[in-house]
């Protein structure tokens, strides 16, 4: 791989560009890999990557059908943080923060990662509860979180509407969270791991799981049978697809997830604002747009499109929290399907079939996750155990009843 | 100021009507039908704004909402609105206009100078770059920023208002060209209820930019004559079909009183959101002409050559007297020939070896010189063309040859042929399929889904003339009535014979080459103007392995921008098919989203806004609260008196002196918003026993019991009182916020579990208004002013009685959420006002003290009680609350019943319900604060578990707080640390939940 | 007893426009009656109380009489207003089986809605069709306004509408349709 | 936006409704006798087909009435909405799930 660069590029501009090279190779799928991931999004790219860089096992294939970084990772709105209030998932999403601030670095490639400040508002007292015993938490976690009184809030946002219909009465504020450039997360992650040696397949969908005497051997795709030592599914929206081939049901469902960007602008907004309350989630790109978070309907849904009815339901409440949006206007949306589960955490898992291994169930939430989550998973694949911090999102826990709810402990989505 | 470029006659103009309006700071006429590009077109203005990513000077493209270029800061202040399309904007007296994405000036634009190392910013440039040291990212990012962006955000609220509206049609026409009348006239001829949307100020689409054009308008004329007439028929000019989903769901915004100016529209909103459902849907809209990308084509004055013919028929105005026509078609024969008729020297440029001698012959009439086999090989003129040089194509058309030729000119009107607008097509989930003919997409598999079809005519489905567009109307519009049941003949319609020249033998070339390989001369061919996306990126992202057209887009961002790609797209992906060589529809097309052009948030949002957001319930005393100085909190949708500070006080002390109160004399609280529901019928005590988890078969007619709901999860999701009122009759009490919740929760299970049952549930909420009377003297004062007998034996804690109180039919429970004597009185609602103005008046001698939300909290947790969604959170099961005792160990099945048995809810050290007592009575501990296991220099430290509630408790005369802690009950008597966000370290006692009246006797006195 | 006051709770009761009218309408009593209407007994105990003598109710539809108008509001449920005394008919209702009858006389605010602009004011609030092909005197819906569930009754070509809201949502749905009626 | 129809009121706008998640699970009974496994099977685990999928819907500003719905996840059309005591409607020929 050759490195990017200040010099490179200038380099490179003397030769028109005409000199730049492969960012991922196109090779046609081997016979067997030591481990084939199925699925080419984020979390599945970094699983490929730690795997090649960090555990030592090279022969790897990341499956996709489509094209890479197509799935959630290329349509999410990109809000990055770590101020979970349970500990397990405080685990998780701290160290994908830690692997965050260094990735660009790490990746030899801009991800953008911007620690702009994530600010979630408060607007009754049961919201102040809320963000008192989760800013409390992360505290004691060691993980940055601030209040901020409603004068706070104005100061760091002051196009905002204080006297909304639910009037804002605080803010917790972690200034390590912010956004990050999606598409490159995935492109810089398969760079690496193509540079480290892993088989990005594209355009190849699997079709199969085949299992022989309940381990895994490998997987049918639309270019034929590929085998595997392990296999590592990270399918996102397509994960139950995938346990039916192999034979079981996981505890989640698919629903439209949408969002939408208006027409970029200058810079007026400076951090990455949710508000849970009155639904809405907002930060600016660094291209000028608002990116939107919007809801998702409750229907199951492969479409990869949703209802209108939520766009309206975003798009009033953004009004209503800075009214001088009004005016602006809507660019695109768009929808991603996403895996919920019940307890709104993700799965990382042994599964009933040996050597297939599930990380899914992200939900609306696992961008933010991509480094750790990957980094997790392929350290847990390589170990054929889940290690520490993947450790607690197994399958087992919905028999159990040890979920990890954080949606039930403060009702807070993405 | 003259109109240097305006036409003597002709258009749509009314000359008579001048308008004054500025452009960065300089005035300008126009006349009343321009458009704001119009107006600048018939005032010479060429440059009108600066790209987004090179600062390159540009102007005008086309004539349409395609328009990717001359974006507008519009107006100033509250009413400004960034990225305006001029070709868009009506033209109204005292219009402001600016440039954007300069400084600072449109002339002088330092930005410019990324112009000069373009070189080195290449597509996705900064991926590869801004990232040493690390920690200089976020300075580097406020830079790009700053740069990126294109206008700016209002900075003080909408003065406007927005009206949103659904609408219901048989048949739904986008587009009123001349395929869209005809569909319209036909479809409402069947008697169709019809609705017409169209994006211009009038109806006729291209009809209005076309030359001698009288038949056409007498047809648009006529058409308009009798949809007019026609009562089911609604025609929406300045109305642009927005979004089309799933079963023909159409959004459309209407711009209602845009084109008046602001603060101009009277009583009438700005824009209409409309919400269509259709039955049969015709999508008529046209299609968008393509530039040729070539070298420099972004100079101001290359323009679209159908946009030169619109300035010139519809509007009047010549935009340059010298005009160099490119194409690689024959439509652009006919703007040659109108410009020249119109005095403009004119020559003609054509990629083709061959040009249909038909064709030819016309321009010969009309002097016009004309170079077969050519191309333009450079444009000269930095912030404006002063010429262009041409040469001849070699046989491949892969490159140049020959001698340069230079042609003076201001204006290159350049044609690489029509994209079909498949937009709604595609966001309907229709297919597209390539047509090598007309070189583009058209609809293919032409459904949206087996139920809701839809029916593309004229251009929009590739037919590029007139009659025939009108035919294909014709067939549609019967088709569509068809299919709604209604039918009608089709008339015989003569042909119109409209002045234009059909698109004939398309040549494409998707990349016209110069002296130099694409991307190392010092030119840049455009095809996304917007985006500032060239040839050369496209070639870039191909070597880079960027080939899917998805990972095209997304790394050079073509198709992103304000416009979506409407005049790039088709090019973009034939010159990567080119490169890959492969065809184009392998290649594909990336995905058509809405809006299909950006559609105001405010339009969207806006009806449903302030006191329209989010619906404000009130209860029937709410004047009474008011009036009393009450402040209030929200708790679901509902606003609920929160506390009465009195003069001076502030929210702690008013709420020291109400809970005081309520255990001296009385309080009352209003509690109507509680959930109520009334359940009758055989089976009512089987569902009853299946939700709570309690038993409820022996309580008596007139009784009163406490119940825990549980969901499947085993967890607690609501609780409440629910009182017998008769054999088989209940009613059940909830939680304000769950109301609706458990309403739910109890259909769902009835309807679809136990449907043979007999039960029936009705919300019963506002049917009664509650006050609540709490304290030692509740009876006296109740006893003041009901017939019903009050005496504890009579009407004991925990049963109901019906009456009357202050003359009004009552139900009164004794129950009590404060560990006093109190009563809940229940009234019809419409007495509910009556009823807070007795008790306040009869409460007189009492020291009758309303209080509210916050001081019940107080009281109820002086003595444990729950709150649920507050000391449980949906992850805690009854024994975590430490409520063993409300749970069935006899019934076998109740909802809940065999989660609680999982190994992990029933697993040792789950957090459970304490008390605390912090050691300095005076402090009281923040809700939220975590209790640590061990106290460590800094975070992290282990916690095991958090306060829930906490007050200072006037009765017990020092603060309290209930907590979640691990392993809580064997925990009491323990000393536990706490460690709060500021690094105080607080220590407390683990303590029983009851820290009032232990014992539980002044309830039952 | 005080004088039984009849009006509920919503404050402003009337909005009187060029082209659009709301009135809160006089208090009426409300009963929910559940049942099997199918049934001759349920038949009976309505034709009692109507005076009418079919009183079996298409879907969607609504039948008046004398005073006392019934709505369909599901298969198993009608909603009767009447003058009649709520206690009495609730107990008659009830000795038969199977059945259920609730008093939610106060439940609810009625308005009336007439003018000319009546349609195009309700279509600004609810996806539900009112051209008057589709939605006719006699029909009744419950469907949404805005984010309130109405109960929706179409009493005359004038056009006269009734609206009927749960009263916590009365001054919302009251304040939606004065909106709206600036803007069509 | 779909048009949902409700089997008692007819053809009527999504929002109309809402929907709870798929159909014909029935709770079992005798829970005590299930292990930890069934009962998570029970409450969690969803077939969450992409194809045909059998769900739950309640017409919540109309009739309150619950009723089942036979709709494709793909396409998000309905094929059909049936009370919940009729029969289920076939799956469309060549259909699976
Ligand atoms: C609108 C929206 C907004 C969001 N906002 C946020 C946010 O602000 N912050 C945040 O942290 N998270 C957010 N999320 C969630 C986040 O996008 C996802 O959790 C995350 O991107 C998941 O990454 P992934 O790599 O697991 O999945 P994906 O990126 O979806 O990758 C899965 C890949 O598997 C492939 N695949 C599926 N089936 C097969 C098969 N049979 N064979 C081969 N390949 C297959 C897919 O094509 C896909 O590329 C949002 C999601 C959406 C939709
Ligand atoms: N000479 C040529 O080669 C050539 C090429 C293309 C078109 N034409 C001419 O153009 C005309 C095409 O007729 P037609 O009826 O197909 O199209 P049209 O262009 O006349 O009318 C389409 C109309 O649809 C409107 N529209 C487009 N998208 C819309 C949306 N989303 N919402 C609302 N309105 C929308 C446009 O404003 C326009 O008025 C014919 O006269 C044809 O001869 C000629
Ligand atoms: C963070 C973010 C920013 C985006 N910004 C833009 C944008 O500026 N312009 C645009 O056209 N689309 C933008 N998109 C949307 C994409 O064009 C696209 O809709 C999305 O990736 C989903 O893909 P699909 O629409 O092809 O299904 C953005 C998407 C994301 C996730
Ligand atoms: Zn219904």
């Amino acid at each position: 791989m050759k490195a990017y660069s200040l010099f490179s590029l200038a380099r490179n501009a003397m030769s028109y560009h005409r000199n730049w090279q492969r960012v991922w190779r196109s090779p046609d799928p081997k016979k067997h890999y030591d481990v084939v991931i199925i699925g080419g999004g984020g979390h599945g790219l970094a699983t490929a990557y730690y795997l090649a860089t960090q555990c030592g096992i090279t022969n790897v294939a990341v499956i996709e059908k489509g094209w890479l970084g197509g799935g959630n990772t290329g349509r999410n709105t990109t809000i990055v943080r770590s101020n979970y209030l349970l500990d397990e998932s405080a685990g998780m999403y701290e160290s994908a923060m830690k692997l965050w601030e260094g990735l660009s670095q790490e990746l030899n490639y801009n991800v953008m990662f911007s620690q702009r400040g994530l600010l979630h508002l408060a607007h009754s007292v049961h919201d102040m509860q809320e963000i008192g015993r989760r800013g409390n938490a992360i505290h004691l976690n060691g993980i940055d979180s601030e209040f901020l009184t409603p004068e706070q809030v104005k100061e760091m946002l002051p196009i905002i509407n204080l006297n909304c219909r639910y009037p804002v009465m605080g803010g917790l504020l972690q200034k390590r969270g912010g956004t990050a450039r999606h598409d490159a997360v995935a492109w810089g992650y398969a760079r690496g791991a193509d540079a480290a040696g892993v088989d990005i397949i594209q355009n190849c969908e699997v079709t199969g799981v085949r299992v022989e005497n309940n381990a895994v051997v490998g997987v049918d795709t639309s270019r034929g049978f590929i085998g595997a030592g392990k296999v590592g599914s990270v399918a996102a929206g397509h994960s139950s697809v995938i346990a039916e081939m192999a034979g079981f049901k996981l505890p989640l469902e698919c629903y439209p997830l949408q969002a939408l960007v208006s027409e970029p602008i200058k810079p007026i907004i400076d951090c990455v604002v949710m508000s849970n309350g009155i639904h809405v989630y907002v930060s600016q790109s660094d291209k000028g747009e608002l990116v939107v978070g919007s809801g998702s309907d409750a229907y199951n849904s492969y479409s990869q499109r949703g209802s209108f009815d939520l766009i309206e339901h975003t798009v009033g409440p953004l009004c209503e929290l800075f009214p001088i949006f009004s005016r602006l206007r809507m660019l695109r949306q768009w929808a991603g399907i996403v895996d919920v589960t019940v307890d709104r955490s993700p799965i990382l898992s042994k599964t009933p079939v040996k050597n297939l291994y599930f990380n899914c169930g992200w939900g609306t939430g696992g961008f933010k996750a991509t480094p750790g989550s990957g980094h997790a998973f392929a350290h847990s694949i390589a170990a054929g155990e889940m290690n520490e911090i993947a450790a607690p999102f197994s399958i087992d826990r919905f028999n159990s009843g040890a979920l990890i709810d954080e949606g039930a402990a403060a009702a807070v989505a993405h | 100021m003259t109109q240097s470029n305006r036409l003597d006659n002709g258009g749509r103009i009314d000359r008579s009507k001048p308008l004054t309006f500025t452009f960065d700071g300089k005035q300008y006429t126009g006349y009343q039908g321009d458009t704001l590009a119009s107006a600048l077109v018939a005032n010479g203005v060429r440059l009108l704004g600066r790209s987004f990513k090179y600062h390159r000077p540009r102007g005008l493209i086309a004539a349409g909402s395609e328009e990717p270029n001359a974006l507008m800061q519009l107006e100033t202040g509250p009413y400004t609105e960034p990225n305006t399309r001029a070709t868009c904007v009506e033209l109204y007296d005292g219009l402001v206009a600016s440039s954007q994405n300069r400084w600072p000036s449109l002339n002088f634009d330092v930005g410019g100078v990324n112009s000069l190392v373009a070189r080195f910013l290449p597509a996705g440039f900064y991926y590869k770059t801004f990232m040493w040291p690390a920690s200089m990212w976020m300075t580097y990012e406020k830079f790009i920023r700053k740069a990126a962006g294109l206008g700016v955000s209002p900075v003080e609220n909408d003065p406007d208002v927005y009206h949103g509206t659904y609408a219901h049609c048989d048949v739904l026409v986008i587009g009123a060209g001349p395929a869209g009348l005809a569909a319209a006239t036909m479809a409402a001829g069947s008697g169709a209820r019809v609705m017409l949307l169209d994006e211009g100020s009038e109806p006729g689409g291209s009809l209005l930019g076309t030359s001698k054009n009288t038949a056409a308008l007498e047809f648009v004329k006529n058409s308009m004559q009798e949809l007019e007439r026609n009562e089911n028929v609604r025609v929406l000019t300045r109305t642009t079909a927005t979004g089309y989903y799933d079963y023909n769901y159409i959004t459309a915004l209407e711009k209602v009183t845009d084109h008046l100016g602001p603060g101009n529209g009277g009583s009438l909103p700005r824009q209409r959101f409309w919400k269509i459902r259709a039955k049969q849907v015709v999508i008529a809209a046209g299609s968008i002409e393509r530039p040729l990308v070539f070298a420099d084509n972004d100079r101001p004055g290359v323009m679209l050559a159908n946009a030169v013919g619109t300035y010139i028929n519809q509007y009047g105005a010549l935009p340059g007297k010298d005009i160099v026509v490119f194409t690689n078609n024959d439509s652009a024969y006919q703007v040659a020939l109108d410009a020249s008729d119109n005095g403009a020297v004119v020559t003609v440029v054509d990629t083709r070896s061959s040009v249909d001698p038909a064709v030819k012959a016309r321009l010969e009439q009309n002097n016009i010189r004309l170079f077969e086999g050519h191309a333009i090989s450079s444009v000269q003129g930095a912030k404006g063309v002063t010429a262009v040089r041409i040469m001849e194509l070699s046989a491949d058309g892969d490159s140049l040859q020959g001698q340069a030729w230079e042609i003076s000119c201001s204006i290159v009107a350049n044609s690489g042929g029509w994209t079909p607008s498949c937009h709604m097509v595609s966001q309907s989930g229709g297919k597209l399929k390539y047509v090598d003919e007309i070189a583009g997409f058209i609809p293919d598999d032409n459904r949206q889904k087996k139920s809701c079809p839809n029916i593309s005519a004229g251009s929009c489905n590739g037919s590029f003339d007139t009659d025939t567009c009108i035919t294909e109307g014709i067939k549609a519009g019967l088709d569509a009535a068809q299919r709604c049941g209604l039918s009608a003949s089709a008339p015989s319609i003569s042909n119109l014979n409209v002045s234009e020249i059909p698109l004939g033998d398309i040549s494409p070339i998707w990349l016209v080459p110069t002296t130099h390989p694409v991307g190392e001369g010092s030119a840049k061919h455009f095809h996304d103007f917007q985006n500032d996306v060239t040839a050369a990126d496209i070639h870039l992202a191909a070597r880079e392995g960027f080939l899917s057209v998805e990972h095209l887009k997304r790394y050079t961002t073509t198709g992103m921008a304000t416009d979506q790609g409407k005049t790039s797209n088709l090019n973009a992906l034939a010159i990567m098919a080119n490169i890959q060589g492969v065809s184009i529809p392998e290649v594909g097309t990336t995905t058509f989203r809405p809006p299909y052009t950006p559609l105001t948030l405010g339009a969207v949002g806006g009806q449903e806004s302030r006191e329209l957001f989010i619906q404000e319930r009130q209860t029937p005393m709410h004047e009474w609260h008011v009036a009393n100085g009450a402040k209030f909190e929200d708790v679901g949708d509902w606003k609920r008196a929160w506390y009465y500070p009195k003069d001076g006080e502030d929210m702690h002390s008013a709420v020291q002196r109400e809970t005081l109160a309520v255990r001296e004399s009385v309080g009352m609280l209003d509690a109507s918003t509680l959930g109520k529901i009334d359940i009758q019928g055989k089976d009512a005590l089987k569902l009853i026993e299946m939700v709570y988890t309690n038993n409820w078969q022996k309580l008596a007619i007139g009784s009163c019991r406490y119940g825990l709901m549980l969901n499947e999860h085993g967890m607690i999701f609501d609780d409440g009182v629910t009182t017998r009122l008769g054999e088989n009759h209940y009613h059940m009490t909830t939680t304000t916020g769950g109301a609706a919740r458990v309403m739910s929760w109890l259909e769902e299970w009835l309807q679809t579990e136990w449907p043979e049952w007999e039960v029936y549930c009705t919300s019963v909420t506002e049917q009664w208004a509650v006050m609540a009377l709490n304290g030692p003297k509740a009876r006296e004062l109740l006893q003041s002013i009901t017939d019903i007998d009050l005496d504890k034996e009579a009407f004991p804690f925990m049963t109901m009685r019906e009456g009357t109180v202050a003359g009004v039919p009552a139900r009164v429970f004794r129950i009590s959420f404060t560990g006093e004597v109190s009563y809940e009185i229940n009234v019809p609602a419409r007495y509910g006002k009556h009823l807070i103005e007795a008790l306040a008046e009869a409460g007189k001698k009492y020291d009758l003290c309303p209080y509210g939300t916050e001081t019940m909290h107080v009281l109820r947790a002086e003595k444990g009680f729950i709150i649920v969604g507050q000391d449980t959170d949906g992850t805690v099961t009854p024994h975590d609350m430490d409520m063993d005792w409300i749970v069935s160990k006899t019934k076998e099945e109740y909802l809940g019943n065999r989660a609680q048995e999982r190994v992990d809810t029933k697993r040792e050290g789950r957090p459970q319900l304490v008390g605390l007592l912090t050691e300095d009575p005076t402090v009281v501990l923040p809700e939220g604060a975590h209790i640590v296991s061990e106290v460590l220099e800094a975070p992290p430290m282990p916690t095991i578990g958090h306060v829930t509630s906490s007050y200072m408790s006037p009765n017990a005369g020092r603060s309290i707080a209930l907590a979640l802690l691990q392993d809580g009950i064997n925990r009491k008597g323990d000393v536990v640390t706490l460690c709060l966000m500021n690094g105080d370290v607080i220590k407390a006692t683990v303590s029983d939940t009851v820290f009032v009246d232990v014992e539980g006797v002044r309830v039952r006195g | 007893m005080v004088n039984p006051i009849k009006e509920t709770p919503l404050k402003i009761t009337t909005l009187d426009t060029d082209g659009f009218k709301v009135e809160e309408l006089p208090y009426i009593n409300k009963i929910n009656l559940r049942g099997d209407f199918e049934s001759q007994a349920c038949n009976a105990a309505l034709t009692g109380l109507l005076g009418t003598d079919d009183c079996q109710l298409e879907t969607n539809t609504y039948m008046h009489n004398n005073a006392n108008t019934l709505f369909w509001l599901g298969p198993d449920e009608r909603l009767l207003y009447t003058n009649s005394d709520p206690g009495s008919v609730i107990e008659k209702w009830c000795s038969m089986p199977g059945t259920a009858a609730v008093d939610l006389s106060d439940y609810y605010t009625v308005l009336k809605l007439s003018g000319s602009k009546v349609r195009d004011v309700i279509a600004s609030g609810t996806p539900f069709d009112v051209h008057p092909s589709q939605f006719r005197v006699g029909q009744c819906t419950q469907t949404r306004y805005g984010s309130a569930t109405v109960l929706m009754s179409n009493h005359a070509d004038t056009p006269v509408f009734q609206l009927q809201v749960r009263w916590s949502y009365a001054k919302y749905v009251f304040g939606y349709l004065e909106r709206v009626s600036n803007y069509v | 936006m779909f048009i949902v129809n409700c089997p008692y009121c007819g053809d009527r706008d999504q929002t109309e409704f809402s929907c709870h998640g798929e159909a014909h699970i029935p709770r079992p009974t005798e829970t005590a006798k299930l292990t930890d496994d069934e009962w998570g099977e029970y409450v969690f685990f969803r077939s969450n087909p992409k194809g045909y999928h059998r769900e739950r819907w309640l017409h919540v500003h109309g009739c309150r009435r619950w009723f089942n719905a036979l709709r494709h996840t793909v396409t998000d059309e309905f094929v059909a909405t049936y009370k919940i005591e009729d029969p289920r409607p076939p799956i469309p020929e060549g259909g699976q799930s």
